[in-house]
């Protein structure tokens, strides 16, 4: 009977990674992929070390391990995750056509990297420049 | 025989490095610490030499586990004079260093450093564990990483990218070579792998295993043709440091191809065939070097590196005349090595230059400090009676014995270069009167407005490892037995390897 | 015997301490030791002459057989009272003529080393032990030629001397060692109760090659005479001592010594004729071309040694005796001459004949000794030059066939050369007119003159009265040499025969020349348009050649590129590795008994296998590192896979690691720029791929040896039980291996500080070292 | 409220103790055991914070696994689809929390939504700039992170 | 599956010979590691491979009761790994002082001529 | 089928999947943070792998490599955007 | 780094890494782990912490430069590694308490030795990745 919940378990969680691969892969632009793959991942990873927490009942120190990693997993992907994209907006990293909204644009001062939560007045000129492209990367 | 005072020569190291990382940044406190350690380490060093020319064969099984089980020290008759030279090079160093190192590199390790260094070399000569011996040459290879750098100027750091990047790939292979032959024979122990080597059926395997072993080790020891790190390298750091470097870096290389190519691969025609073509390529490849350089220390660099075929011809022709020859080589040559390095030292001290073209009048200003340094080049040279000419003695006898004229001409060669060169450096040097520098380049002399206990210690070490050279020269007999000895245990590996393993019933 | 042999050793360290106290008046007390020395030595004629021989023994390096054996014959007596008693007149000529010098110290201890190390020469009945004194001498030359080492043309002469002299001392070291391996042991005496088997062995014409290489360079033989003339920038008292009458004569004696060893055969005989023959014809006819007055003196030295040379070639008795005769008789001449040399240049500041003369007059004793030394050179009769000659032609004369005229032509010849030599030097300065910046010149010193008087007086003496010396020094002398008796006393007068006239003819002939011959820069001039065939400057330009090929070759290897030595390095691997391949077996690949493959296996092996494709060609930096993780991030995979989590978590956390100290360090730099062109990339590839197949070559012959797991069984079986803890690897770190452990923290440390000293420190510009 | 959560844990381990079994099932059996205890025990007005707070708290987690297996599924049908139906775009969405623990919490439930992405939170912690994949509208994907996530945490966590 | 890994280590060290031949010193240091990575997993592989069964010996046993993997090869290996830490952030850290010094991290401009000897 | 056959044969090969076309978009790129999402991406994956793994082995012992995988592998990521995002300002 | 985010999560992830290596330091002997490990681990926490903080900020946390932890560690291991030759025992010798110490279990001089490693780890890898971070900026 565990034995079928557990592989359940592990189909659904690989079958989640799966998908966070393939998202990954296919997605057109990289806030995408992204956003496919941290909670696909998270999700997956996190039902394998269920499983892993079902397996060992009788070693307690597995299961509190399993465990922890799981909330350390659901603590720190979305921290990571975050810092990416912030890192990624931050060099201008191009976004699919298909975007149809931007609010960050103009929010960072691009001297010390500040976000602001209005657009900040030395800023309302230039809000509209012209984006410096995606090699910038590259310097 | 267990005994454990074996590693001693590494533990005093050791503790005089910790002791000196508590103390960091008191240069005084660096520079007494330093010099007392080094002068225990002569003592223990002399200790344990005593013991075992005295006796048997010491062993020590690390935490009890015996053999091969555990890590094992070894002190026979060759890691125990190793060890003692070590120690007087250490102590020459060191105290040299207390006025021929800047302040700023005192405060930033230097001495820890150079302990570190020591123990890494007295863990190498010592211990009969293949990978304890990597580990304590990787030891030997960070600390001296450091110590070349030290300093950061710009010649100093092009010749550590050079000598690091060529001793990495050298420890690659000794790795490499250590993952072989654990995957041959599931052992670890020197011992227990000259059995289980010398069992195998496929030779073929065992001589490309050999090759990794040469390749790595020789590497260090700066044969042809990898020796390029060596004149890459020598002439940036401060003088001590290359002082250390040259006498015993290269020459710890040279013990473990000794020791591996007499313990575990005893070399067949192939092995000596490729070690005596090394050799003779190794030391014309020197003389040609060493030839054409003006900055002392260059010269230098390429003399270690001429004097290094010398060794590996020795170990090539592999008859106990030629490792009798090889071996008392080696050890005059720790110290000279040593000794002239420090004294290339002291002639930047005196006139700010090591450029022979800029030097001079060394001999009219000081007239005995310069009899000091002649019997030093002289040694080098192999003036008789001096300890140089000794073995060449018996290299020659073995290259006679065993056809080998195109080594002997080589090494005649070899000797003749090293002639000529130094009896150029000794008219430009010493003899030629002091060319007159204007400008920025002018001149500078550090060492006449030092006080006399100063000067004493640059000088004292000169003249320490100038006597040791002395005795090696006139009392040859005594080192020719060492030497003798050693080769006889070289050729007869069974005492080693019954102290060894033989203890597994007496614990 | 010992301390005679080493007296001169001692005194010259005494020097080190005392020497200052001896520079002022005192010097003349420095002739003490030699003067001592010859009475010590002197007082064994008689022993040597009842046909006795005296042996020492002391033990140094037994098992080199190395001993301070000494052994002293009629050869060895001869020598040492040359050697001690010129040394007693040079001594106390040197208290004069370098007085009040401030290293007149260093100089007799230089001297006094000399003398200590030619007596140990002449006496050593060991081979090795000779040729330790032997090169002790070479080296006391070189300090003694430079002993004006402010002066460039001296500190070159020193070396080119040195450097010959100790170059040719290897190959003779070399010859030595083989006699001495060859029969058993390194004595004189010994060999020569072997000497058949030597002279029979297959590497008997080495042995004489050697050995003749070292003699030959250490007494000036042609082509290897040139560093003597140069010599002369020594001050004259070394130049009579060493380098007339006692050094260069360390290669005769060798030769001389090892006669009844070697000699007596065809190898040996033609090349010492011919080599003689040419040297002293040679430098003879060169001799009368100089004006320089040492220079004269040197090329005559030169000659005479090619004599000497000669006549061991013959090795007849005649030959023989002739020989010990005739080192007498240049030592004495040749002495006084350049002793004469040297009061005239220290009074008259030149030694060009072309501006001497008339000196008689002013220097009248001195002039007494130069004609005297020059006629005995000339061997005028009743001189003892004479007699040498005498014993030349005789010598000549009795060899066999086609060789009688030959070799008697040369021996005229050439002694008509050197009368000419001889009497330019003895005789041209003394005679003519008196310049006018010559006449303020007065007497100089009695040490001075009494010194060539005293040898040209001697000449003259033992000239008439031969009967004095030939009993007690040269048959000893030559019977040492040939083995057997001989009892030939010196005579004055033979008689009305060929010799006497062949001695008319050297006479005669020598004269004329003489005086139709003048001296001249011209002359001098035109014959140093040849100099471009002399030795001298082939082998000089041998020495260019041989540097430019130095530099080129060092340049050339060591040529600054790391990877250029990299990639020698790994070809000389591969190479060799190749090369005992091909030597060996065939290489065994088998199958069996490994592992199945799993699809997840492959997948992350072919991850890694893709990085590191990437890492190689990828061209920004952090795509680079970032392959470098995910490279290490399989590893760690693979480790887990095959029962490694020790090394995994290990492995894991150091790469990232390492993935942060990259970004740390790698952020300011700039993009690769793709340096190689495409034929490099490819050499370099290839060379990688041979490497990499070179290691797959190996491990699958590992893989084929069955491994011994004697030592992983008992760490399995004692972790629990003996150490105490369920983790065998963190066990095998912290205990059954713990050393390992230890000192990989040591390298951990010391790279932390090696780190903050790289970063941190900054010398001060007056921090030099 | 933190007494009566330590008091419910020494329960836990005090049954976990008395039956000897050190297994995780236990402790939660013994967790539960003491909870019900406890709010048999503590009826006044005070205390009820806790006891309303654990179902709560439970719940939430609930609904919160809920709508990330939904969106979860929306956003794997998309990305196996051949078509994309997406509608990115990046928000400025004002929060109502305010401690660093409230928009950390906030941000980490934003980020594990699928579809849902943070990339910001402004200097003065005021906004927080979110990317969404699916938007019908700005206003409607606002109105729907405020009511859905903003709320039901700060229910909870306040 | 051993060859698939000789194959894998062969590349490893193909890949590590490659890059240290080349002029950038930042592919030089990527060198090594390669090979530190081929060395490592050679002695493993020689050591002989074992799968799922770590040298842990049961929490319930003294001794153990399965076959399991050689440690020697992990323990050495750790110990090689941990040194080449070491001697890499070293490395690391003196290509950030050549980068200083000659603004690139081409080893070519690292080179001086002789003549600045002092 | 047991579990452990099942994870072996089914669930081991679709991570093994998974790993290869994550590995594609790190090879692809383009740009670097693609790299480092992928390379993030990997190890969240590792860790499953390692999970399934030790499930399959019946062996905890390598629950403890997962538990130090998710322990340090945000701080490359980390890493990364510290490098990327200082390297954009200079 | 300027990310609110990050800064609140690493103020609490020090604590819990820090415990999590202290763990994996004490059962080294008896599960994978050991004083290498869990050095690493503390030093990354410490690093995580010096990312968001700056790095003045975490030398400020740990009192004292991390360069002192250095001897500090090599002085325990060689301590623990030389004291049993006080005994007559060979170096390296583990010597064990008989009875086990409550939560930690059997101590023994192998656990020294792995604290000093632990020390050693922390104080070598925060020492090189402080000076760089300090010398870069
Ligand atoms: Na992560
Ligand atoms: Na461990």
């Amino acid at each position: 009977m565990i034995d079928i919940i557990l592989a359940v378990f592990c189909t659904i969680g690989a079958l989640a990674i799966l998908i966070a691969a393939i998202g990954i892969l296919r997605m057109p632009d990289f806030y995408l992929r992204l956003s496919v793959t941290v909670k696909a991942a998270t999700l997956g990873g996190g039902l394998f070390l269920l499983c892993a927490a079902f397996y060992f009942p009788e070693e307690v120190s597995v299961t509190t391990k399993a465990l922890a990693i799981l909330f350390f997993l659901v603590l720190t992907a979305p921290v990571a995750a975050h810092l990416i994209a912030r890192t990624a907006y931050l060099i201008d990293t191009e976004q699919w056509k298909g975007t149809i909204q931007d609010d960050l644009v103009g929010m960072y001062d691009k001297e010390n990297h500040t976000l602001h939560s209005e657009i900040p007045p030395q800023n309302l000129s230039g809000e509209m420049e012209p984006e410096s492209g995606p090699d910038e990367n590259k310097r | 025989m267990i005994d454990n005072t074996i590693v001693f020569p590494v533990i005093v190291h050791l503790f005089t490095a910790i002791l000196l990382l508590f103390f960091w940044r008191k240069t005084l406190a660096h520079r007494i610490i330093s010099i007392t350690g080094s002068t225990i380490g002569i003592a223990i060093a002399i200790n344990l030499f005593a013991k075992v020319w005295g006796g048997d064969i010491l062993t020590m099984e690390a935490a009890g586990w015996k053999s091969p089980f555990g890590i094992t020290f070894v002190a026979d008759v060759f890691s125990s004079t190793m060890v003692l030279l070590t120690s007087f090079s250490g102590l020459a160093v060191s105290v040299f260093s207390a006025i021929g190192i800047a302040r700023g590199r005192i405060i930033y390790g230097y001495f820890p450093m150079l302990h570190f260094l020591l123990m890494g070399l007295n863990g190498a000569f010592l211990t009969g564990d293949i990978f304890n011996l990597y580990v304590y040459f990787e030891v030997i290879i960070i600390a001296s990483f450091v110590l070349i750098t030290l300093g950061g100027r710009k010649a100093q750091i092009e010749g550590s990218v050079k000598y690091m990047a060529m001793n990495i790939l050298a420890s690659t292979f000794f790795l490499t070579g250590i993952g072989i032959l654990y995957g041959i024979t599931g052992s670890l122990n020197m011992a227990d792998l000259s059995l289980k080597v010398a069992a195998l059926e496929n030779r073929t395997l065992v001589d490309l295993t050999a090759i990794f072993f040469i390749i790595g080790f020789g590497i260090k020891s700066a044969v042809f043709p990898l020796y390029f790190w060596l004149p890459s390298s020598y002439h940036t750091p401060p003088s001590a440091v290359a002082a250390v470097f040259a006498g015993l870096l290269t020459k710890v290389g040279i013990y473990a191809l000794f020791r591996m190519f007499t313990l575990i691969f005893v070399p067949d025609e192939f092995t000596r065939t490729l070690l005596i073509v090394i050799a003779v390529l190794t030391i014309l490849t020197g003389t040609f070097g060493a030839v054409i350089k003006n900055n002392i220390r260059r010269m230098f660099s390429y003399l270690i590196v001429c004097h290094i075929g010398f060794m590996v011809g020795g170990l090539g022709m592999y008859s106990e005349v030629a490792l009798t020859g090889a071996l008392f080589y080696l050890f005059h040559d720790i110290m000279v090595k040593t000794n002239i390095f420090l004294i290339a030292g002291l002639i930047r001290k005196l006139r700010g230059t090591m450029n022979m073209d800029k030097l001079g009048g060394l001999y009219a200003e000081y007239p005995l400090l310069s009899f000091v340094i002649a019997i030093v080049l002289f040694s080098l040279v192999g003036i008789p009676p001096l300890s140089g000419f000794w073995p060449k003695i018996y290299l020659f006898e073995a290259g006679l014995m065993d056809n080998q004229y195109v080594l002997i001409a080589a090494i005649i060669i070899g000797s003749f270069a090293t002639l000529y060169v130094i009896s150029m450096m000794w008219a430009k040097v010493f003899w030629k009167d002091q060319p007159t520098v204007e400008g920025e380049e002018a001149l500078t002399d550090d060492f006449r407005p030092l006080s006399k206990f100063k000067k004493s210690l640059l000088v004292g070490p000169i003249v320490f490892l100038a006597a040791i050279t002395l005795y090696i020269g006139l009392a040859a007999e005594n080192v020719t037995q060492v030497a003798k000895h050693i080769a006889g245990e070289m050729k007869d590996t069974t005492p080693y390897i019954e102290a060894v393993l033989g203890t597994n019933e007496t614990q | 015997m010992l301390l005679a042999v080493l007296a001169g050793l001692i005194v010259s360290i005494l020097y080190i301490p005392l020497g200052k106290y001896l520079r002022g008046r005192l010097a003349v007390l420095a002739a003490l030791l030699p003067i001592g020395l010859f009475a010590y030595f002197a007082s064994f004629i008689p022993t040597i002459q009842a046909g006795q021989h005296v042996h020492f023994h002391h033990p140094w390096v037994p098992s080199l057989g190395i001993n301070l054996d000494f052994h002293l014959d009629g050869l060895s007596l001869l020598f040492s009272l040359l050697i001690t008693g010129i040394g007693s007149l040079v001594f106390l000529y040197t208290a004069s003529y370098l007085k009040g010098h401030r290293y007149l110290d260093k100089f007799y201890g230089y001297l006094c080393l000399f003398m200590a190390s030619m007596l140990g020469v002449v006496l050593s009945d060991n081979v090795l032990l000779l040729f330790i004194f032997w090169e002790l001498t070479s080296i006391s030359s070189f300090f003694l030629i430079g002993f004006n080492n402010d002066d460039a043309a001296s500190r070159k002469s020193s070396i080119i001397a040195l450097c010959i002299t100790m170059g040719g001392g290897f190959f003779l070291m070399v010859g030595l060692i083989l006699m001495g391996h060859l029969s058993g042991n390194y004595s004189i005496q010994e060999m020569m109760s072997t000497n058949e088997y030597l002279k029979s062995h297959a590497l008997y014409g080495l042995i004489l090659l050697l050995v003749f290489i070292g003699a030959f360079t250490k007494s000036a033989q042609f082509p290897f005479h040139f560093w003597l003339p140069g010599a002369m920038r020594a001050p004259t008292p070394v130049s009579a001592y060493l380098h007339s009458a006692t050094m260069v004569k360390a290669g005769i004696y060798l030769l001389a010594r090892l006669q009844p060893v070697l000699g007596g055969t065809d190898y040996w005989m033609y090349p010492l004729i011919v080599v003689g023959g040419i040297t002293m014809v040679y430098s003879a006819f060169h001799s009368i071309f100089r004006t320089d007055l040492k220079s004269i003196l040197a090329y005559s030295t030169i000659a005479a040694l090619g004599m000497l040379v000669f006549l061991i070639g013959i090795g007849t008795a005649e030959s023989l005796l002739a020989a010990s005769v005739f080192i007498l008789v240049h030592a004495l001449y040749k002495a006084s001459l350049f002793l004469t040399a040297g009061v005239i240049d220290h009074e008259t500041g030149t030694r060009d004949i072309t501006q001497l003369s008339g000196l008689r007059k002013v220097l009248m004793p001195v002039s007494i000794a130069g004609i005297l030394a020059a006629l005995s050179s000339a061997g005028l009769p009743f001189t003892f030059g004479f007699i040498g000659k005498d014993l030349i032609y005789e010598a000549t004369l009795h060899t066999a066939g086609i060789l009688t005229a030959i070799l008697t032509g040369l021996a005229v010849l050439t002694n008509i050369l050197l009368l000419c030599a001889g009497f330019l030097a003895g005789i041209r300065p003394f005679t003519g007119k008196l310049p006018d910046r010559f006449h303020g010149i007065h007497l100089p010193h009695g040490l001075l003159w009494g010194a060539p008087l005293l040898l040209a007086v001697l000449g003259v003496v033992f000239g008439c009265a031969p009967f004095l010396v030939d009993g007690i020094l040269f048959n000893p002398a030559a019977e040492a040499m040939y083995q057997s008796a001989i009892d030939s006393p010196l005579k004055i007068w033979h008689g009305f025969n060929l010799v006497l006239l062949l001695s008319g003819i050297t006479l005669v002939v020598g004269t004329l020349l003489y005086v139709v011959r003048k001296p001249s820069a011209a002359s001098l001039a035109a014959i140093e348009r040849y100099n471009y065939l002399s030795p001298k400057h082939i082998i000089g330009q041998l020495a260019r050649y041989a540097r430019k090929i130095s530099i080129y070759y060092t340049g050339t290897l060591h040529n600054g590129y790391l990877r250029v030595y990299l990639l020698r390095i790994i070809i000389t691997t591969v190479l060799l590795f190749a090369i005992r391949l091909f030597m060996g077996g065939p290489i065994r690949l088998s199958i069996d008994h490994l592992s199945p493959i799993s699809i997840y296996e492959v997948v992350v092996a072919a991850i890694l296998i893709a990085a590191v494709y990437i890492t190689v060609t990828a061209s920004s930096r952090l795509t680079v590192v970032v392959a470098t993780s995910v490279l290490g991030y399989c590893v760690c995979l693979l480790f887990v896979f095959y029962s490694a989590p020790d090394l995994a978590m290990t492995q894991f956390s150091i790469d990232t690691l390492t993935v942060v100290l990259f970004v740390l360090v790698l952020f300011r730099l700039p993009p690769f720029l793709n340096f190689a062109n495409r034929r490099t990339r490819i050499r370099d590839g290839v060379v990688a791929s041979a490497f990499g197949l070179m290691i797959a070559l190996v491990a699958i012959q590992v893989l084929n040896q069955p491994i011994d797991t004697e030592v992983s069984q008992f760490y399995g079986d004692n972790a629990y039980t003996l150490a105490k803890g369920r983790n065998v690897v963190n066990v095998i770190l912290v205990d059954f291996r713990g050393l390992d452990t230890m000192f990989e923290i040591v390298v951990l440390s010391i790279a932390a500080i090696g780190v903050v000293s790289l970063l941190k420190l900054r010398l001060k510009a007056s921090e030099k070292e | 409220m933190v007494r009566h959560f330590l008091m419910n844990l020494l329960l836990a381990f005090t049954w976990v103790a008395l039956t000897g079994v050190l297994y995780y099932s236990n402790f939660i059996f013994g967790f539960a055991i003491g909870f019900f205890l406890l709010w048999l025990m503590n009826r006044n007005e005070d205390d009820q914070r806790y006891f309303n707070r654990v179902p709560k708290i439970i719940g939430f987690i609930l609904y919160f696994l809920y709508e990330m297996v939904k969106a979860n599924i929306q956003v794997a049908y998309d990305v196996v689809t051949p078509k994309f139906f997406m509608k990115p775009g990046i928000v400025k969405y004002t929060m109502e929390a305010k401690t660093d623990f409230e928009i950390n919490m906030l941000s980490t439930m934003i980020a594990l939504t699928p579809g849902t992405l943070v990339i910001d939170v402004s200097d003065d912690r005021k906004t927080i700039y979110i990317h969404a994949m699916y938007m019908k509208s700005k206003e409607q994907f606002i109105e729907q992170i405020r009511e859905r996530v903003e709320r039901k945490l700060l229910e909870v966590i306040r | 599956m051993e060859l698939v890994l000789i194959i894998l280590i062969a590349v490893l060290y193909a890949g590590g010979v490659f890059l240290l031949l080349r002029r950038s010193m930042v592919k030089l240091l990527i060198g090594i590691t390669l090979l530190g990575n081929g060395a490592n997993l050679l002695i493993f592989l020689l050591g002989g491979i074992t799968k799922g069964k770590p040298p842990v010996i049961d929490s319930a046993a003294k001794l153990f009761t399965d076959i399991y993997a050689d440690p020697i090869p992990q323990a050495l290996i750790l110990t090689a790994i941990v040194i080449s830490f070491g001697i890499q952030s070293f490395a690391i850290v003196l290509l950030k002082r050549v980068y200083v010094l000659v603004n690139s991290d081409d080893l070519d401009d690292l080179n001086t001529p002789e003549e600045e000897d002092i | 089928m047991t579990l452990d056959s099942y994870i072996d044969y089914v669930i081991l090969p679709i991570l093994a999947i998974a790993l290869l076309l994550v590995f594609v978009r790190l090879f692809k790129g383009p740009t670097i943070v693609d790299r480092v999402i992928a390379l993030d991406l990997l190890i969240t994956i590792g860790i499953s792998v390692i999970t399934a793994y030790s499930i399959s082995r019946g062996k905890s012992t390598f629950i403890d490599v997962a538990m130090i995988l998710a322990l340090i592998a945000f701080l490359s990521t980390i890493a990364f955007s510290y490098y990327i995002e200082k390297r954009g300002r200079k | 780094m300027k990310s609110a985010i990050l800064k609140t999560a690493s103020s609490y992830l020090l604590p819990i890494l820090l415990l999590f290596s202290i763990f994996i330091l004490l059962r080294g002997h008896y599960h994978p782990g050991g004083g290498f490990v869990g050095g690493l681990i503390a030093a990354i926490a410490f690093v995580l912490h010096s990312f968001t903080h700056g790095s003045e900020a975490t030398l400020k946390l740990l009192h004292t430069h991390p360069s002192s932890f250095i001897p500090i560690g090599l002085g325990v291991a060689a301590l623990s590694m030389f004291v049993p030759m006080l005994g007559g025992q060979p170096v390296m010798t583990s010597l064990w308490f008989n009875e086990p110490f409550p939560v930690i279990g059997l101590i023994g001089s192998a656990l020294f030795f792995d604290l000093g490693v632990y020390l050693v780890v922390i104080g070598a890898v925060l020492t090189i990745l402080f000076t760089i971070a300090q010398y870069s900026e």
